[in-house]
């Protein structure tokens, strides 16, 4: 082959190579071999950088200096994933999960109704929540809202507000949003342990929570079942919710709060991933303690807004406790077959 | 026009920064804010150190613009992402989502919460008027409303770094990469920023159909 | 590069985690928009007091009418920052620099930048300059007028005078300052009556231009960074371009990707290594073996270019014989190269011709380092590759004007030109300045000391510490001037420390004053005075890239806050001094906007074109480089010529020699010595600079050597009034040529007439034709030897290639050789790495300057030492720990450590930017507030050792010795 | 049979959904070229420099491009 041919053909080879790079595929000149790590090669260098690069191109971590991202990663394929994950299941299936449970409980309020009183107040009232504890409660929960609003306006203000509000007043809320999000943020955490350690006492197993679970709280059929200070239900939510969500939300929310702490970028799709779904869970738990605490039970927020339960209430839905409160004496062990004495005005 | 884009010659790049402190120089841009920076693979190892320069790439199917929650990003008639700072919030969601690293968050207000996203705007400047000082303070200069091209490009001390449109990019870098023998033929970033296989119609058409430059004396 | 470009906080300028993705400190905005709006108002920690006649504040306007007024004004300006000479345009709007454009006309760069160049434009911000003149009294920096400093430095300068003579001063001139400025220096510290003047080219390539004008006539680059286009085989050694000439790499490359082959030869595999074909580690301070062992296999494979060393080339036989002692094994041994890869390397320089070879101060650094240069020299003559396009010996120069302020500015051994100081030389440039020889010759305190070589500024600190009866002038030095370089790029600090200390006046000159001024302070309460000078940009002027092209600045903007163009200063000092008429007989004087007197740079340039015959400084009128700069874009950016425009057949800058008068029209010499171009067009010869005859070998070159239709086709000897006539060529002066010409040479004749006549009318060189000289008899090593370092780990080396004797008096004080050699003979046992040193491409020089650039002091934050990952995890040490290290001479520096296989396991490396820390301490506190910079860090020579080259005083930083331990 | 006619439709309603959050929808809003938001984002011809003049502005900017590459001042 003369040299001039030769030419030619590299020519054309480095051509094809061009063209195909360019367009993105995989280098054509498998011919030459990539450089070999070893001392070997320490004198010569070829010019094919395929192998050097081909983990660039997957997202592997290379030996990266200077202001390489701290996760010395110079092209990240974990980003890729991480908004697959957020544009999909967590928007969608977690926007629809929200509805959902939002139409579930509409619906067992239709079917349901209102848990009235069956015995009649006696106007006799007795304290349920010291203001300590109204306090952290109400603490806790202005950051929840504040923090769900916020934080479902990040998530899917974009598909819900933005077309509604156009993007220079919906920039301003989301702004807003995101600023009221990072602040509340870290007091929310605050009040999660507080809460957590003002409450785990009387949250604690009792054996009486068996019947609460077989008889479903007695939700549906409307049967009172007795508890302590909590029954079955609240502690679920007490445990599930607030503790262990809480503290997942808290926690993950932190990472992204504070981002100068050394978190490298695939931490804080992480932090992100959990930090929804936890809060999504966490929102949908929400809503069943708020319906049941408000519109779902009569004079169930009495306890919370001013502290004190009427007597009949508190027989009705916390009969130990109430036999406590008026002095009487019920064992730690009882387990549901303990009927508690008859309320002042049961009929 | 068709379609503006970045391209890095690793063959090239001897990381001398030039890039950088162009893009520093031109925009202003702040300390800790790099819309620009160079990468070094493989530090010190024979015949396998590679350097690179890499800002926002104005990929095709940007991750920024889709996790945006406010929808600030929008993608100019050239191709160029950009982005509104009225409407950004400094969530950091394009900074999780960009293979790059390229979005970068100045520090503002308590807590060490990020301010608006910053980036590479292609010296495009932004959504305020051309040239106006609303639009300087924010984005830095428009260079391509003065019929100018991005500078850190124009800048690099052995042109490396090429910006422009598509088809003129590959023209040059494709003319070089013959002339040395086919060597050095990835396009960094291309394929993660433009699509596997077909980034983009235009830019392969131009490939595969442009005139292979003669020269005398080329690669021998 | 983790630890060079920090990501952590370090210092007041504490970055952040870039990718982190977010707490971003930013100490200082600096943005476009503030500044215009608040100016100098602004200037933040800055800012020394708000009633300052801020230069800035003029640009306040200019802000508040954006748009209506201020055209945006483009002026021309060229990159202060390295040698390669890149063209800037600068955007001025009602006179703040408001934007930077690529020039992409210019021949050398064309548009190109690295980080340095692409961010001048700071220099119109100049936060962390020093803004007014102050003093140190008490301790404390006080600011005083300029009336009063000048009052004060120049009483204080004549009472030394009067008491202990001129000679008791030290004059430290600028490679950055323009040629016109570099040459008044050296005519105002010979008004002032001493020889004691020195600059950068002392410490950067004084070997070099010794070394290699000794072999065939002039000591600089011979070709042009343009021309290594033409190469088909670069061979770096000792030069790392990528960091240090960045913008030099787009036309090497260019050359590679058109099929050139590289060779990157360094203790340290650089990124310039990491663009090469072929890398090779060697020793530190070992070149002339590894040189050695390369012609070896020249020699033995009939490689070398037999009929090319015939004819222009004397001594060669002996370099092949002192070649071929250097067997595989014996370089193996020195070197630490193999023998496959020096072959290689004489393999890819003999079958890829024309090949060049490129070096920096790799290679000059060494107390062997004029003999360092003198063999690569011979290994270029040896494959004929001097004088060819391609070819030649390419020698990176450093600072921006380096090269010009070498060529006319303060040397002590030699008045502009190279001329020397000998009293033919005095009165030459008597002559030209206009002034009585023996006037000037009573300014001295002898005509002995007049034509005695002064001090070097390596040396300045023996002059005042040294025992005064072992010192060659009457009194040790008492009075240090620093006009424009920075203490730190001098070794051995710590004995600096000690002279800064037993001073008895230090004057600093200098738009960045502050690593001499904190040094200073830390050890002394009085007696020290800071002057704000202009930048380049605040002025204009020429200045002489690497390649001998000159290019023209245009002034930017006012001199920023209160200082003022070096030039002036020159001028007012003249004043006190009394010599200011003489100082500017031929200069015209302008006022500038203060009303002080400036001399005209055009009439100084105009100046230096009547007297700088011998090196062709004659030529570049300021005109035709005005017209070079307005028409860059019809030279040709592979030939540096313009074939069309008002410029055509010029060589882009004139690159000196462009002999004659600029009515003569030579189009300046684009590679020196290169037979195949008639002498009008840039051709040349090897210079007859040696005599014609040594130990009966003729040194004329041979028959048929001469440049292209040289009337003479043989070697012949220089040009002067009685070869003319013997010619029969004297008639052709005109009757006014003849008169000047009458008992001179060419170098001596005024009206250029004899160099008229050689050149145009006979095609002949006029400083003759002859060989170049292999051997260079008048040196101490005439065949360049190998010799250890005075600082060696290996001590069986010392026994084998022992230093030189001492000397006693050499440049006016005694130095040492043996005596340090024999003393440290064991050093390496506690001291047992190499200690290399070297530039960073975000950094220059002594680092002052750039480390106040917020653009550039981001890239780079920490002083690090790189340490191969054996070495350091012997010691424990891992990325990023901080670590001591320790010298012979007591110092310990404590900097980053920075674990890499860049370097190998016998050898650290250590960059030459940094100052502002002191053995642990930050120097913050000495500096005057505001004018300290972004980043500060330990200084490399505080741990530099003894060591200088027997020729130049050249000081030793590449190859000394060093203990690393974990802070 | 009615609960088992519920539980087909609610599964296959469940899937449905299910299969909708494997599809991202369309992130951004359309926007009219040259036009986001509500604010103008003149087009860069469309600026003081040039004043619409697309043809004059393209001739610049590939002339530009040019610049990159030196292999038109530096021929072999």
């Amino acid at each position: 082959m003369n040299s001039l041919t030769f030419a030619r053909a590299r020519r054309g080879l480095a051509l094809l190579a061009v063209t195909a790079c360019l367009a993105g595929a995989q280098p054509a000149l498998a011919a030459d071999a990539p450089p070999a790590t070893s001392e070997a090669a320490t004198l010569v260098q070829p010019g094919n950088n395929a192998a050097t690069f081909r983990d660039v191109r997957r997202g592997e971590n290379q030996s990266i200096t200077f202001q390489a991202p701290a996760d010395r990663t110079l092209i990240q394929a974990s980003g890729e994933r991480w908004r697959q994950l957020r544009n999909g299941p967590i928007t969608v299936w977690g926007g629809w999960m929200l509805v959902g449970v939002f139409i579930a409980l509409a619906a067992f309020y239709k079917l349901r109704g209102k848990i009235m009183l069956e015995g009649k107040p006696t106007g006799r009232l007795i304290e349920r929540f010291n203001s300590v504890e109204r306090m952290a409660h109400f603490v806790l929960a202005g950051c929840f809202v504040l923090l769900a609003l916020s934080g479902l306006t990040m998530l899917f203000g974009k598909h819900v507000l933005l077309p509604l509000m156009g993007h220079t007043l919906f920039g301003w809320l989301a702004w807003v949003a995101k600023n009221l999000h990072n602040l509340t943020g870290p007091l929310f955490f605050v009040s999660t342990l507080f809460f957590v350690a003002l409450f785990a006492r009387d949250n604690v197993w009792q054996r009486v929570d068996a019947l609460w679970i077989r008889k479903a709280g007695g939700l549906l059929s409307g049967e009172h079942v007795p508890s302590w200070r909590f029954n079955f239900g609240e502690k679920t939510w007490f445990w599930i919710g607030v503790t262990i969500l809480g503290l997942i939300v808290g926690i993950s929310g932190l990472v992204l709060d504070f981002p100068g702490l050394g978190q490298i970028r695939q931490d804080m799709q992480l932090a992100h991933l959990v930090h929804s779904v936890g809060a999504i869970l966490f929102m949908s738990l929400s809503l069943g303690h708020i319906y049941i605490g408000t519109i779902g039970m009569e004079r169930a927020i009495d306890g919370m807004k001013s502290g004190y339960v009427d007597e009949t209430w508190a027989l009705e839905h916390h009969a130990y406790w109430y036999e406590t409160a008026r002095g009487r004496k019920v064992s730690k062990d009882d387990d549901g077959t303990h009927t508690p004495a008859a309320a002042p005005n049961h009929h | 026009m068709a379609r503006m884009k970045f391209l890095c010659d690793t063959e090239r790049c001897i990381e001398c920064n030039g890039c950088v402190t162009a893009c520093k120089n031109e925009h202003e841009v702040p300390w800790g804010v790099q819309r620009r920076r160079v990468v070094t693979i493989n530090d010190g190892v024979v015949g396998q150190e590679k350097s690179l320069s890499v800002a926002c790439m104005h990929c095709s199917d940007a991750p920024c613009m889709a996790v945006c929650p406010t929808d600030c990003f929008y993608r100019t008639e050239e191709g160029v992402v950009l982005h509104d700072k009225d409407v950004c919030i400094g969530c950091g969601y394009c900074f999780y989502a960009c293979p790059f690293g390229a979005p970068q968050f100045p520090q503002s207000g308590t807590f060490g919460l990020r301010g608006k996203m910053d980036k590479c705007t292609f010296c495009a400047g932004g959504p305020e008027e051309d040239g106006s000082e609303a639009e300087f303070e924010k984005y830095g200069k428009n260079r391509l409303a003065e019929g100018k091209l991005p500078l850190c490009a124009e800048m690099c001390s052995t042109k490396a770094l090429l910006a422009g449109d598509a088809v003129e990019v590959s023209n040059i870098f494709r003319e070089r990469v013959i002339r040395r023998g086919g060597k050095g033929v990835e396009a960094i970033g291309w394929s993660t920023a433009y699509g596997k296989g077909s980034a983009d119609a235009d830019t392969r058409a131009a490939a595969a159909t442009a005139p292979v430059p003669e020269k005398t004396g080329g690669a021998q | 590069m983790l630890v060079k470009r920090s990501n952590r906080p370090s210092g007041p300028a504490s970055s952040a985690q870039a990718d982190t993705a977010s707490t971003f400190s930013a100490p200082r905005g600096l943005d476009r928009r503030s500044f215009l709006k608040s100016s100098g108002l602004a200037a933040g920690v800055g800012a020394i007091g708000a009633g300052l006649p801020f230069a800035m504040v003029r640009p306040a306007d200019a802000a508040s009418d954006s748009k209506a007024a201020g055209a945006v004004e483009m002026r021309r300006s060229v990159c202060t920052h390295c040698s390669v000479g890149c063209a800037i345009d600068a955007e001025v709007k009602n006179g703040v620099w408001v934007g930077q454009e690529p020039v992409f006309d210019s021949p050398i760069n064309l548009g190109a930048h690295c980080a340095k160049g692409a961010s001048v434009r700071e220099h119109g911000h100049g936060e962390h300059r020093l803004r007014t003149p102050m003093k140190l009294h008490n301790g404390k920096w006080e600011r005083l007028s300029w009336d009063a400093a000048l009052k004060e430095v120049s009483e204080k300068l004549l009472a030394i005078r009067e008491k202990d003579g001129p000679d008791a001063t030290y004059w430290v001139g600028s490679s950055k300052h323009s040629n016109e400025q570099a040459y008044l220096l050296r005519k105002f510290v010979s008004f002032w009556g001493t020889n004691n003047c020195d600059h950068q080219a002392r410490v950067c390539h004084s070997t070099t231009v010794a070394g290699v004008a000794n072999t065939w006539g002039y000591g600089a680059m011979t070709n042009s960074y343009n021309d290594m286009q033409n190469a088909k085989a670069i061979f770096f050694i000792g030069s790392n371009a990528a960091e240090a000439h960045p913008v030099s790499m787009l036309h090497i490359l260019h050359a590679k990707e058109g099929g050139a082959k590289i060779i990157v030869a360094d203790p340290r595999f650089t990124r310039t290594a990491a663009k090469a074909d072929h890398y090779v580690r060697l020793r530190s301070g070992s070149d002339i073996a590894l040189i050695y062992g390369v012609m070896r296999h020249i020699f033995e494979n009939g490689w070398d270019d037999k009929k090319y060393i015939e004819d222009r080339v004397y001594g060669m036989d002996k370099i092949r014989e002192e070649s071929m002692q250097w067997t595989a094994d014996k370089v193996l041994d020195v070197t630490g190269v193999p023998d496959d890869q020096v072959h290689l390397i004489a393999e890819t320089m003999a079958k890829n011709k024309p090949s060049t070879v490129v070096w920096c101060m790799g290679q000059t650094q060494h107390s062997t380092g004029n003999a360092i240069v003198r063999a690569m020299c011979n290994l270029q003559l040896a494959l004929g590759n001097v004088g060819v396009s391609g070819g030649g010996t390419n020698i990176f120069r450093g600072h921006d004007n380096v090269q010009g302020a070498t060529d006319v500015g303060p040397n002590p051994d030699s008045l502009p030109g190279y001329y020397g100081i000998a009293a033919g030389a005095w009165k030459h440039w008597c002559s030209v300045w206009g002034v009585d020889y023996e006037w000037v010759k009573g300014r001295y305190a002898s005509p002995g000391l007049m034509e005695k070589s002064g001090i070097t500024v390596s040396r300045w600190i023996d002059g005042v510490l040294e025992k005064n009866e072992l010192i060659d002038q009457d009194s040790n030095l008492k009075a240090v001037v620093y006009w424009g370089m920075a203490p730190n790029s001098q070794t051995r600090g710590k004995d600096m420390l000690e002279a800064m200390k037993a001073l008895e006046l230090l004057v600093v000159v200098d738009p960045y004053p502050s690593a001499t001024a904190a040094m200073a302070a830390s050890v002394r309460k009085e007696g020290v005075y800071l002057l704000p000078a202009a930048t380049q940009f605040e002025t204009s002027g020429s200045c002489t890239a690497s390649n001998r092209s000159l290019q023209w600045r245009e002034k930017i903007i006012e001199p920023l806050f209160e200082s003022k163009p070096d030039h002036t200063i020159m001028y007012a000092f003249a004043k006190r001094f009394g010599f200011e008429k003489e100082f500017v007989k031929n200069i015209k004087l302008d006022k500038d906007k203060q009303g002080w007197d400036e001399p005209n740079l055009e009439d100084t340039l105009r100046e230096i074109n009547r007297g700088t015959w011998t090196i062709g400084y004659s030529g570049q009128s300021p005109e035709r480089l005005k017209l070079h700069m307005k028409h860059m874009d019809t030279f040709s950016a592979h030939t540096l010529k313009a074939d069309s425009g008002p410029c055509a057949g010029d060589y882009f800058g004139l690159p000196w020699p462009c002999y004659g008068t600029p009515e003569l029209k030579h189009p300046g010499t684009p590679n020196l010595y290169d037979t195949s171009l008639h002498v009008m067009e840039g051709g040349g010869n090897f210079r007859a600079n040696f005599g014609v005859e040594k130990d009966g070998t003729s040194l004329l070159a041979g028959d048929g050597s001469a440049s292209k239709g040289s009337d003479l086709p043989f070697g012949y000897p220089e040009f002067d009034h009685t070869l003319l006539k013997k010619l029969g060529w004297w008639d052709e002066l005109t009757d006014a040529e003849k008169k000047a010409a009458e008992g001179k040479n060419w170098k001596t004749d005024n009206s250029g007439g004899i160099i008229r006549v050689a050149m145009k009318n006979h095609g002949c060189h006029p400083f003759g034709n002859a060989k170049a000289r292999a051997v260079v008899w008048n040196f101490p090593d005439p065949v360049p030897k190998h010799r250890e370092a005075l600082y060696s780990t290996r001590p069986d080396l010392i026994d084998k290639y022992p230093t030189h004797e001492d000397k006693k008096a050499f440049w006016r004080l005694p130095t040492l050789y043996k005596t340090v050699q024999q003393q440290w003979k064991n050093v390496g046992k506690d001291f047992p790495l190499i200690m290399t040193s070297g530039r960073l491409v975000e950094y220059e020089g002594g680092g002052e300057e750039t480390r106040s650039n917020p653009w550039l002091a981001e890239l780079q934050q920490d002083m690090f030492v790189e340490l191969n990952p054996a070495t350091a995890a012997e010691r424990g040490i891992r990325d990023r720990d901080w670590v001591w290290v320790k010298s012979p001479t007591g110092s310990q520096i404590k900097v980053r450590a920075l674990v890499t296989p860049r370097v190998g396991t016998d050898t650290v490396f250590l960059p030459f930017h940094f100052s502002g820390r002191w053995m642990g301490q930050d120097l913050l506190n000495f500096y005057p507030v505001g004018a300290a910079p972004i980043v500060r860090g330990e200084s490399v020579n505080a741990g530099t050792t003894y060591g200088y080259d027997v020729v130049t005083m050249m000081q030793e930083t590449k190859t000394t010795v060093c203990q690393i331990v974990k802070a | 049979m009615n609960s088992l006619r519920h539980a087909a439709l609610l599964a296959a309603s469940l899937s449905l959904v299910l299969l909708g959050g494997c599809k991202e929808s369309p992130q951004v809003l359309d926007k009219k070229a040259g036009e986001y938001q509500g604010k103008v984002d003149t087009r860069p011809w469309e600026g003081p420099a040039y004043k619409g003049d697309k043809a004059t502005w393209e001739s610049d900017l590939r002339a530009r491009s040019g610049n990159q590459n030196e292999l038109r001042r530096m021929p072999d």
